[in-house]
């Protein structure tokens, strides 16, 4: 969920992941089980489709469903910055594209614009809700949204589980709504476990300056805490950073990845990763159904999907070396708590204030 | 005079050779990465020139650049260097859309009330280098970058405390200050080419008015060049010093304001800086900081980031490598020395063929 | 005061760590420029430098050289940089461009190159990450000094210490030696130099080299000490800022150290500041603009006028006056 | 072996000139050789052509008998020529020693051996007499010193063939006579030496033989001894020149300008100007006499409003000008010719129209509600470029492109067509050739003949003693003597201008 940084990379699809030509579309929707001349793809934010972060798990499962669906079309289009938004989805539009996704909340005004102006075709924004003026769901976009904050609920339950100084940080991004949901549910989990157990939280206000995520997790680790959970992009970088050297200098500290399972990228040194475990969001999977979806005729226009613990829409992370066997115990409980309702999981500040209250 | 005027000639020329260059320095870099430079040349015009939705989105994109550019430019011919321009934009932005969204007023008074704002604004971010460099001889280039990050910091504050409304954003700005005009997106497929395209060349034509024709022009252009001359003709060197970085932080205000009131219609929390007032730079520069410099390269820099994105989707060929052209262009501008070598040779070569 | 004195702990390496790539990159600045040559392009000259780094350093790890290979990547940074100023050297010396044109393209330049190298090489936008790293240390012996060890000499990274050595030998350098000498002559006045049989172009070329090569390490510096890879947001601003401390610093190694410290020092205050009780409920906004408008404080209120070498952003033409 | 140097036939264009023009010089080893001509004839051309900055088109250059190509300086250093340029080689915030090693420093262990480059700098400067502080910085130091400084160089490197490019405009009259001291001292050192001067007397007191050129061409070389300063003055100009200022007895009327109990204070807040006194009146030259840095430059800052005084009063016609900003006091009709023109006096960026105008600009009907009338303005400047016989190819072309006596005809034109009642003319013919030098005078006689009061500045003792109608001698930032012109000689102003005092002659510390 942080793939709101200013990362300039946009590399390009030199077209021999995805095989596609650029085929002149009639514009007709047909909805075809074999895919014959369906079309589904994405507009990167400025992430880039390799960010190792939501817009390469989008386009991974676009590329996946290409692959199961050799008929259809995929493919992207990056944007180098905000103001290629609209000019890119338009571009998408107007290639009669049938299925196209806006990948990221930033997109949300441009993709109401383009929707709105390209009524036949079918939109796709990942990440946020689209409303008209009277407040309205859009007919011709689908809402795809997921439950960070019940993920990260998770992962707070194992950074719980697992400190030693019963003190634990999170770092944010820039500060947003979005964000908002990763220290909510976070902070909900560890508290849940046990209420005692302080928690820092720092926003660095960018995404890409790792020397200032390396000066926070410095100061946060410096204060006691001993596992930082991050969602911060760039800035993360320097969470690692920091989490590698003083394991490296012999402290038991430990580090949260976010979006992928980050332990397979970063986090690696001499003498293994300083990585507990990552919230992953699979934006592969929510990608892949809804295209699956529409191309059977089922486009769910104007829905709000929200891909959640039940759908495997986000969790913790395959790679849990690291983890205790009794935090992937708690992890599972309370998974089926949050499943049955027993506990709902805080998105918001006052949400979460209402949540500590009640413990 | 025919050698004024051959001299004028080639001062044109140059450019136009020096854009060749870069273009083909472009197509070798895509012949070596494996790309078809045809190919990735033709996506690139077609994505520029290839519909009116793109081409009414290049001139969307350049009218803030003519603004930025207009602001290097202006301070730099009064002997400034303004890095500044960015933050300037950024509070101009945020200025004028504050006044968008929180007046009521009819759209004679609400428009231009917010595009003064935003210049009002601009020119306040220009104001504060000015003064600490008449005043304390501060080197305007360290002030510039600092209240660049303020401004940046000190928006994002304001909107997310204030007037965030969803997501990253604050509200939309009331219709009465919004440059967005249905006639030219009409004209131009829907996209959001808005009246400040028309603000912009006025602009152009305004500081070239303001540059050579007024006798504050005469009074900047003499401070720019040579500060002791002029205080002793009588100039205030400190006064015209305050005034070029205030109406040049003005100029980056109002380009910040045809992004909020034009473009976007509203302000959200910037992530890192727009790039706008960075590049703006390289627009003046390549522009030889004259308004008409200014108004073409603003449109070669437009339509070549406009036309990378046609470039990846139809060619291939990723958008980086206009902005490596860009830079050689500006390369080869800047050696305008080596393309006069080059010439004069030829010329010689000429003469002793005869 | 035991708290005092324990957020000093944090905020005083932090603050030295912070201020070692615009050190380096100032300094690298400073050759330029005392040379005659405006450097506005420090930063694409970090760009790229931390591309060289991380790619160095990928590159050597792969071939099995360990823990060696972030000081390899460092030197290919340094070999990369230096070569990479040519272009602006070539530009505004041979060629007797704007520098400050020359400069603007050097930037622009050095992120699109680099990213689509990055591209063509790893098939993606950014670098894979390290894994080999360079380690914050504790000094033996000096960081059990009381007070003075935890702060100058406890969790530092030897680059740091490297950086704060060679503002001392640039110094030295620039100011004792015959080398310094002919080089801020040509700065100041190339005619004289060149009437001393000086050769004015050549020392401008060396100057604006060497900033490359320190540029190129200040870069690679930041990349591989923080953070870990190599993307086309790595380095945004920082090269900037290393032109301020600069002329912060009046074009002096040991102010433009004096200056990155201050630039370091005040991040790091307004970083830890929020963790330290009673300013954590300073609003954010306060400690994000803080080190900016310390800066201009410091500027208008002691440090005052700065004035560059003097035949700064002249080109040389022999004879000309 | 006669010649030490033999430059023969050459030629060296500059796009669009011939600044040479097969010019031929011969200087015998030992004499010192004048080279005579007017402002941009070539003369500074040649010598950079000898000392390597520009390689010549034609032509072939003996030393000592043998050809050679002198490629660079170092090539021209190491054939032991050395060159004092016409404006200073020094790097201002070096110091002395500093500036004299660079290019061949001693070195010891990588460092600068500081100590043996002081002492080899004493002792050069003990053999020729030429007395410096090598620790000193050379923005600390006066003109004269400077200049002892750029001989200390050439003679540093061992050179025994010297080219000194106008040597003597920017000195004091002191100055200029150790100056030609330190030079008959060279001489018996056994160097040879090429004197490029404006001023026919230093090239009748010291000078073997003469070369005059005109326009880029060699006119030729004759024996000082056979010559005048007539006959010189005639080769090089073409013509017939006078040199006597052509004047009648001034009529002085009502006081302009009246200065009282002056305190000023330069941008260092040192105290420059200390109670002075002074009155000029209307129809008459008072000319300030003294050596530089008395508080000359301060007296016409604080006049012109360019550095507020500290105490004291300055009325023009009557009205109190003090402190007023300088557009006011132009306003009031004070008209100033800078010292230094390329600093103070033009934008060199500016177009020579647009340089004349640059009091005026603002004015109708060059400005009317703020818009400049370009037209109009060129109107003005071609009439006032006529009138002043400016040489310029057009109104439009660069400041820059001119030769200096023509860039200080532009700025008399500016400042004297304004017709004000006091007219400051600080320094206005240095550097400037015969032909300029007696335009400029016969121009601000004219304007004492309109009844303006004019107060001359100058370091040049025979123009202050030609030009004015009294004197008035600047010591210390006071005025401690004032004489009429035609009662008084060199000997006697020089004495008050080292502090003795007019009646008893006693030279005070
Ligand atoms: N670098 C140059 N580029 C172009 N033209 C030049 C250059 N230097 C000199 N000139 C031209 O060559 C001519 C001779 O100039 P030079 O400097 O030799 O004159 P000069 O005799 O030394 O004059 P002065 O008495 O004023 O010193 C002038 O007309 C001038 O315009
Ligand atoms: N780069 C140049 N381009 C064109 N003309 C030049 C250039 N350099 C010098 N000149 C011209 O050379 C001539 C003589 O130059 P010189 O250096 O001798 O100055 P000058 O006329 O004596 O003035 P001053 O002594 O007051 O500086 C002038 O006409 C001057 O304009
Ligand atoms: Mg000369
Ligand atoms: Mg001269």
């Amino acid at each position: 969920g942080c793939g709101e940084g200013n990362d300039d990379t946009t590399p390009v699809n030199d077209g021999a992941d995805n095989g596609n030509e650029v085929t002149e579309n009639d514009g007709n929707n047909e909805a075809a089980g074999d895919g014959e001349g369906f079309s589904a793809k994405m507009v990167t934010d400025v992430g880039g489709v390799d960010d190792r972060s939501f817009n390469e798990s989008a386009w991974a499962g676009l590329t996946m469903f290409g692959e199961d669906y050799p008929d259809v079309e995929v493919d992207y289009i990056q944007s180098s910055d905000a103001s290629d938004y609209a000019p890119n989805l338009n571009r998408l539009a107007r290639e009669g594209t049938d299925l196209s996704f806006a990948i990221g909340f930033l997109m949300l005004d441009d993709i109401r614009t383009v929707a709105e102006q390209s009524p036949d075709q079918n939109f796709a924004l990942v990440d946020d809700v689209v409303r008209d003026e009277n407040d309205e769901l859009v007919e011709n976009i689908a809402n795809l949204t997921f439950a960070e904050h019940e993920g990260s609920f998770l992962v707070g339950v194992v950074a719980a589980m697992h400190t030693e100084t019963d003190h634990i940080g999170f770092i944010g991004g820039v500060e947003s709504p979005l964000i908002k949901k990763f220290e909510s549910g976070f902070k909900a989990g560890v508290k849940y476990v046990n209420p005692d157990i302080e928690i820092s939280v720092q926003y660095a206000q960018d995404f890409n300056d790792a020397s200032r995520g390396q000066q926070i997790a410095d100061t946060m680790y410096g204060n006691g805490a001993d596992i930082i959970y991050h969602a911060a992009g760039g800035t993360g970088n320097g969470l690692f950073t920091e989490a590698i050297d003083r394991a490296q200098n012999g402290e038991n500290v430990w580090a949260i990845g976010v979006d992928q399972d980050q332990a397979l990228t970063e986090g690696e040194w001499a003498e293994g990763n300083v990585i507990l475990t990552s919230m992953v969001k699979r934006v592969d999977q929510a990608v892949y159904q809804v295209a699956e979806d529409t191309m059977n005729g089922n486009f769910p226009g104007g829905e709000i999907l929200e891909f959640g613990l039940e759908d495997d829409g986000v969790g913790i992370a395959e790679t849990r070396d690291n983890v205790s066997e009794e935090a992937i115990e708690a992890v599972e409980e309370y998974e089926a708590m949050i499943l049955n309702g027993e506990i709902e999981v805080p998105q918001t500040d006052e949400e979460y204030d209402e949540f500590e209250d009640s413990l | 005079m025919t050698n004024a005027l051959k001299s004028k000639l080639f001062g044109l020329v140059i450019p136009l050779i020096a854009i060749g260059f870069g273009f083909l320095a472009g197509a070798v870099i895509m012949l070596v990465s494996g790309n078809n430079p045809i190919d990735g040349y033709v996506a690139l015009f077609q994505g520029v020139f290839g519909d009116a939705y793109y081409f009414g989105e290049t001139l969307q994109r350049m009218t803030p650049l003519i603004f930025s550019g207009l602001a290097v430019a202006f301070a730099f011919r009064t002997g400034l260097l303004n890095i500044g321009v960015e933050g300037q934009l950024i509070v101009g932005w945020f200025t004028s859309v504050f006044v968008g969204i929180t007046v009521e007023a009819p759209m004679a008074i609400h428009l231009p009330l917010s595009l003064l704002a935003g210049a009002l604004a601009g020119a306040l971010w220009g104001f504060v280098p000015g003064l600490l460099k008449a005043r304390f001889q501060v080197h305007e280039v360290i002030v510039t970058i600092m209240m660049n990050y303020i401004a940046m910091h000190v928006v994002n504050h304001f909107i997310r405390n204030f007037m965030l409304e969803s997501g990253q954003r604050t509200a939309f700005i009331h219709g009465s200050s919004s440059l967005s005009s249905d006639f030219l997106a009409d004209l131009t497929n829907f996209s959001r080419l808005h009246w400040g395209f028309l603000i912009a060349i006025g602009a152009c034509v305004l500081m070239w008015f303001l540059l050579w024709k007024t006798k504050k022009g005469f009074e900047l252009r003499s401070v720019g060049y040579n500060q002791h001359a002029s205080s002793y003709a009588g100039m205030n060197v400190n006064l015209n010093i305050i005034l070029s970085m205030s109406v040049s932080g003005a100029f980056a205000g109002i380009g910040g304001a045809m992004l909020g009131l034009g473009t976007y219609n509203y302000a959200n929390i910037l992530p890192s800086f727009t790039n706008y007032g960075f590049d703006g730079i390289a627009v003046a520069l390549l522009g030889a900081s004259s308004s008409v410099g200014i108004f073409l390269s603003a449109f070669l820099f437009g339509g070549l980031k406009e036309g990378a994105n046609n470039m990846q989707g139809q060619a291939g060929v990723a958008p980086e490598l206009v902005e490596i052209i860009i830079a050689l262009i500006i390369f080869f501008v800047a050696s305008s020395y080596l393309i006069r070598w080059i010439y004069s040779r030829l010329q010689s070569s000429k003469k002793e063929g005869k | 005061m035991d708290q005092f004195l324990l957020i000093l702990y944090t905020i005083v390496p932090a603050a030295l760590i912070a201020a070692t790539p615009l050190l380096l990159t100032a300094l690298g600045g400073l050759f330029s420029e005392r040379s005659g040559i405006v450097n506005i392009g420090l930063e694409g000259l970090m760009v790229m430098g931390a591309f060289a780094g991380i790619v160095g350093t990928l590159y050597f790890e792969s071939v099995g050289l360990g823990a060696a290979s972030p000081w390899l990547g460092i030197i290919v940074a340094i070999v990369l940089g230096a070569i990479f100023s040519l272009f602006h050297a070539v530009a505004s010396i041979t060629l007797k461009a704007d520098q400050i044109v020359s400069g603007v393209a050097l930037n622009f330049l050095a992120v699109g190159l680099t990213v689509f190298i990055v591209r063509e090489v790893f098939e993606r936008g950014q670098t894979d990450t390290i894994s080999a790293r360079i380690f914050r240390t504790n000094v033996p012996i000096l960081s059990d000094i009381p007070i003075i060890g935890p702060m100058f000499f406890s969790r530092i990274f030897a680059t740091t210490y490297i950086a704060f050595i060679l503002a001392v030998i640039v110094w030295y350098v620039v100011f004792k030696t015959p080398f310094g000498l002919r080089l801020r002559s040509v700065g100041e006045h190339p005619m004289a130099a060149d009437t001393m049989g000086i050769k004015v172009n050549r020392m401008r070329y060396i100057g604006v080299m060497l900033s490359g090569a320190f540029g190129g390490m200040g870069g690679a510096v930041y990349a591989i000490t923080t953070a870990g890879n190599f993307a086309g947001g790595t380095i945004v601003g920082q090269g900037f800022m290393a032109l301020a401390a600069l002329i912060f610093g009046k074009w002096h190694p040991l102010g433009a150290m004096g200056a990155a410290i201050f630039f370091g020092f005040a991040q790091a205050l307004s970083i830890s500041a929020q963790q330290i009780p009673g300013l954590a409920n300073v609003p954010q906004v306060y400690m994000l603009i803080l080190p900016y408008v310390l800066t201009i404080l410091a500027l208008a209120g002691f440090v005052g006028k700065a004035e560059g070498p003097k035949a700064l952003s002249q080109p040389y033409e022999k004879g000309s006056r | 072996m006669e010649y030490v140097i033999e430059m023969n036939n050459i030629r060296k264009e500059f796009p669009g000139i011939v600044a040479n023009d097969n010019i031929t010089l011969q200087v015998k080893q030992g004499e010192i050789h004048a080279l005579l001509g007017e402002n941009g004839a070539g003369k500074s051309t040649l010598m950079n052509v000898l000392f390597g900055l520009y390689q010549p088109e034609k032509g072939d250059i003996k030393v000592r008998g043998e050809k050679v190509n002198i490629t660079d300086p170092n090539v021209a250093n190491d054939l032991g020529i050395g060159m004092v340029h016409q404006h200073f080689m020094l790097v201002q915030n070096f110091t002395v020693t500093e500036n004299i090693i660079l290019g061949s420093e001693p070195v010891k262990r990588g460092k600068i051996d500081h100590r043996k480059a002081a002492k080899d700098v004493a002792d050069i400067s003990d053999q020729y007499g030429l007395r410096v502080d090598p620790n000193a910085k050379i923005e600390n130091i006066s003109v004269g010193m400077q200049q002892r400084v750029e001989i200390l160089k050439t003679l540093y490197r061992g050179a025994d063939i010297l080219i000194f490019d106008e040597p003597t405009a920017a000195l004091t009259p002191q100055e200029i006579k150790e100056l030609i001291q330190i030079m008959k001292n060279l001489i018996k050192e056994g160097k040879s030496i090429i004197l490029i001067t404006h001023k026919l007397k230093e090239i009748m007191q010291v000078c073997d033989r003469c070369t005059v050129i005109r326009r880029g061409k060699g006119i030729g070389t004759v024996n000082v001894a056979e010559s005048t300063e007539n006959s010189l003055a005639e080769m090089m100009v073409g013509r017939e020149v006078t040199f006597a200022v052509d004047k009648t007895d001034a009529s002085p009327k009502e006081v302009v300008l009246s200065v009282k109990d002056l305190h000023v204070q330069d941008s260092r807040g040192v105290d420059m100007v200390n109670g002075l006194n002074l009155d000029v009146r209307a129809g008459e030259i008072i000319g300030v006499a003294g050596v530089e840095g008395n508080g000359q430059s301060e007296l016409i800052e604080a006049i012109t409003g360019l550095n507020a005084p500290k105490k004291g009063t300055i009325h023009l016609s009557g009205k109190d000008i003090t402190s007023h900003k300088p557009r006011k006091v132009t306003e009031s009709g004070v008209g100033h010719i800078p010292q230094d023109r390329h600093k103070h006096g033009l934008v060199l960026d500016f177009t020579v129209g647009e340089n004349i105008l640059l009091q005026t600009y603002y004015q109708k009907p060059y400005t009317s509600n703020g818009i400049l009338n370009y037209p109009k303005m060129y109107d003005k400047a071609r009439q006032l470029i006529e009138e002043y016989d400016v040489r310029t190819p057009s109104e439009r072309t660069l400041a820059r492109a001119l030769s200096g006596g023509n860039q200080q005809k532009a700025i008399i034109a500016r400042e004297v067509d304004r017709s004000p009642d006091l007219l400051i003319a600080a320094q206005p013919t240095r550097g400037l050739d015969v032909g300029a030098i007696e335009f400029i005078h016969k121009k601000l006689v004219e304007e004492r003949d309109k009844g303006r009061a004019v107060l001359l500045v100058s370091l040049e003792l025979d123009e202050v003693l030609n030009l004015s109608d009294r004197i008035a001698v600047i010591y210390e930032g006071e005025i401690v003597a004032i004489v009429d012109a035609k009662s008084t000689n060199e000997k006697e102003l020089g004495l008050l201008m080292a502090g003795g005092k007019k009646e008893a002659g006693e030279p005070q510390s």
